[in-house]
């Protein structure tokens, strides 16, 4: 089955095709599953004028955040700044364009992209900065808002493991926007902390089948905490 | 007196019934996990993908890779599940979280809530709570009554962006609880020693109050 | 956490609320993943007037085609008659409504159900007898048609195992459309093969989190296979 | 001389690339996994949810909870993947599988295809033939090229009701392999021994053929 073998060896064949004015879809939740070592290629390759779909933009100098300093995104697809300063302040002067979507509507709006749906209804924003200029209809005297699918040229996934087939599982809280941005991208990459060989995965559980999946690649990880609380009691 | 954070807390989590699936927003919302009564369990609904959020983990059991939507570091109950975003607002979007705590910069007689944008001042984007205001079943908006310049955050009507519109019902303020209907406040308790006339004067949307209304057991 | 224990103890319990003209969603592929005991109890309580979502109407004299016998059903909504030969009968001569759904657009709008979308816009049947009256909307150049989604009054699902707060797995392709199914019943019922107690499941690998579930019964099963098709050549 | 089952199952096969996701319908698309050409390996996808269906199991792996899209038992590759119905059909619809082998009743010059009933005669409904041919990559029809009776299954314009509109590209039946654009039908191989008159005589609709039609190899 090597014409399903998707693990690549290096950084630069992960990415290789991404070129400027593309979007885009990351997965992760702050600084919680994302995957590092792709966007740090992507800083490497000093691409320019992305559109990048991710819940949030990383922190200052971590994440998502480096691209902000190079300017290498023209436009952002968020449901969060957050105290990402460099974020707030590009947002602010207007250099950076930033569609603030909610959460829930982000996350749908990528599982819709991957899964052939262009547009769905929902509650969420009508009557909100959201909503303004977007198609309204009623059901059961509800009203909701049409909202559009997202898809990317490329998609960038931090998963657990992977199997050579691009079979995906993450880990705990990990896996938050990950699973809709594999399904997204017309060129899915997907940055893990283990490859395995087929049939190590049980396949009642894998998240991300590898049908979605184009390339796999074995990375390091840093892992940083953003807010760091433990518990006050003793045990 | 005015309620402190943790007593406005307090009565947010004598709201809860027995089996309720919460979600608490950050700040005082959180808090109400800490307060819950007696003889009452409730199982918190993270959005970023956990149900059954439990305390905050000791040094050890530190994890990256287990954070709750605040993006601190949590640990998860017997008995949780851990799934994707989608899957998190399906649950949130789709009627089946109970109650939704969150704070508030405005509310209105109409119910409508502005929460997330202070033009030319403050762009914090508005995370989950477009989603959370607009799915679920009950919503309790916790904050200050007035702004700390002594502004009335129960309006007329919310000057602010709009997080949702319509869907707020009931408010636990430092100084009252109140439920939002027919284009009014209606006052339903008063924090101790607190006047319904100083609730009225603070309250600059229109409040229906009862000759007696009861004091708020914190 | 008693207020989360979702176990009943006998079926009249677990379907308790069932009455005349509800709509009932049923996981189920074919014969593969029903739940045949709240089957059994539908047909014991005599119900009648119901409108069932699922995507067979199992075959004569097993799974949903019992509820056919003594014409409990009013409509179905399923995308396969098949060999049922009941099914098709009084579907021809018009004694049961019959809304013929695309399997997919049927996953859909059960998982749109639960998800509070009231309606998705998808290719499938444009400019087919399932498209006609539909609304149509084109997006980038190609026809698509808005579907509404579907919940019922109950869901009827079958899983492998479950705890006491209702979290479920299912075991191989008996998966299918129960979880959609279990999120769009407003009153749900799993039968299960066995229950566990709470932290039994691994957190990461629960296809239906608990808060989808209102009551969980022990089942035994039969498990009838359809069409048992086995290997000619030696090992 | 007209191909058989067999024989259209190989041709089919050899449409296949290496590294491709397939989904297989009923009858003979089923028959083509058995003759995938050496050197390449294709990825079944079963609509009822599985990804890396397996062959046909040993009495002793016989599984209930086990079965393909025609209710068949089956078993899993290593490196299968299963999921629910939602999922499935996400696959099919976003266009994630690249091949999609199924039957028809008739087809015509514009791609139409009708395969799920016959009024007043046959309603078996149209199970997930539907979502397959509004979302797969490249859709092979397969077919007798006509019916019992002799009547031409490739048609100017489908009598029976759509199972899906201007789909269908590609079509192989026992007599030839065929192209569809542009409103016609354009010959591309001949079943060995078929001559181009013979073809052109059975199909009803606009059939283009050039001078030398090659005949199909199997």
């Amino acid at each position: 089955m090597s014409g399903f073998d998707k693990v690549v060896s290096d950084y630069a064949e992960a990415m290789h095709g991404l070129t400027d004015g593309m979007t885009v879809i990351a997965g992760g939740f702050g600084l919680c599953g994302i995957p590092e070592g792709l966007i740090s290629q992507i800083k490497r390759m000093g691409t320019t004028g992305l559109t990048v779909v991710s819940n949030n933009c990383g922190v200052d100098g971590f994440g998502l955040g480096v691209l902000l300093e190079d300017r290498q995104i023209k436009k952002m697809i968020s449901s969060y700044v957050g105290e990402n300063a460099l974020f707030e302040q590009q947002l602010l002067t207007g250099e950076l364009d930033v569609e603030l979507t909610p959460q829930g509507t982000l996350a749908e709006k990528m599982r819709a992209g991957g899964a052939g749906i262009p547009a769905f209804y929902t509650a969420t924003g009508y009557g909100t900065p959201v909503g303004e200029g977007k198609d309204v209809k009623h059901f059961d005297g509800r009203p909701y808002i049409l909202e559009p699918s997202i898809t990317g040229d490329f998609a960038i996934v931090k998963a657990y493991k992977a199997d050579r087939y691009g079979n995906c599982i993450y880990r705990h809280t990990a896996q938050n926007f990950n699973p809709m941005a594999a399904t997204a991208g017309k060129i899915t990459v997907v940055e893990v902390e283990e490859i395995v060989e087929p049939g190590e995965l049980d396949p009642a559980h894998i998240h991300t089948p590898g049908i979605y999946v184009d390339r796999v690649i074995q990375g390091t990880f840093e892992k940083r905490i953003e807010r760091k609380v433990t518990a006050k009691e003793n045990r | 007196m005015a309620l402190s954070r943790e007593q406005i807390a307090m009565r947010v989590a004598q709201e809860f019934k027995d089996g309720s699936y919460v979600n608490l927003g950050i700040g005082i919302p959180t808090l109400a996990a800490n307060y819950v009564p007696p003889g009452i369990d409730v199982m918190l609904q993270s959005e970023n993908g956990l149900l059954g959020m439990g305390r905050y983990p000791h040094e050890d059991e530190l994890d990256a890779d287990m954070i709750n939507a605040g993006k601190e570091t949590v640990t998860a109950i017997k008995g949780a599940s851990i799934f994707n975003s989608a899957e998190s607002f399906a649950m949130i979007r789709g009627g089946h979280v109970d109650f939704t705590v969150l704070g508030a910069f405005e509310v209105d007689v109409n119910g409508n809530i502005a929460s997330w944008m202070i033009p030319g001042k403050l762009v914090k984007g508005m995370g989950g709570a477009m989603d959370l205001v607009a799915g679920a079943k009950n919503i309790i908006v916790t904050m200050t009554h007035a702004d700390k310049h002594g502004n009335s955050k129960l309006l007329p009507a919310c000057k602010l962006p709009l997080t949702g519109v319509n869907c707020i019902t009931r408010i636990i303020t430092d100084l009252a609880v109140l439920e939002v209907k027919d284009g009014a406040f209606h006052l339903q308790e008063r924090a101790p020693g607190v006047s319904v006339a100083e609730i009225k004067e603070k309250t600059a949307g229109k409040l229906v109050a009862a000759d007696n209304v009861p004091e708020m057991q914190v």
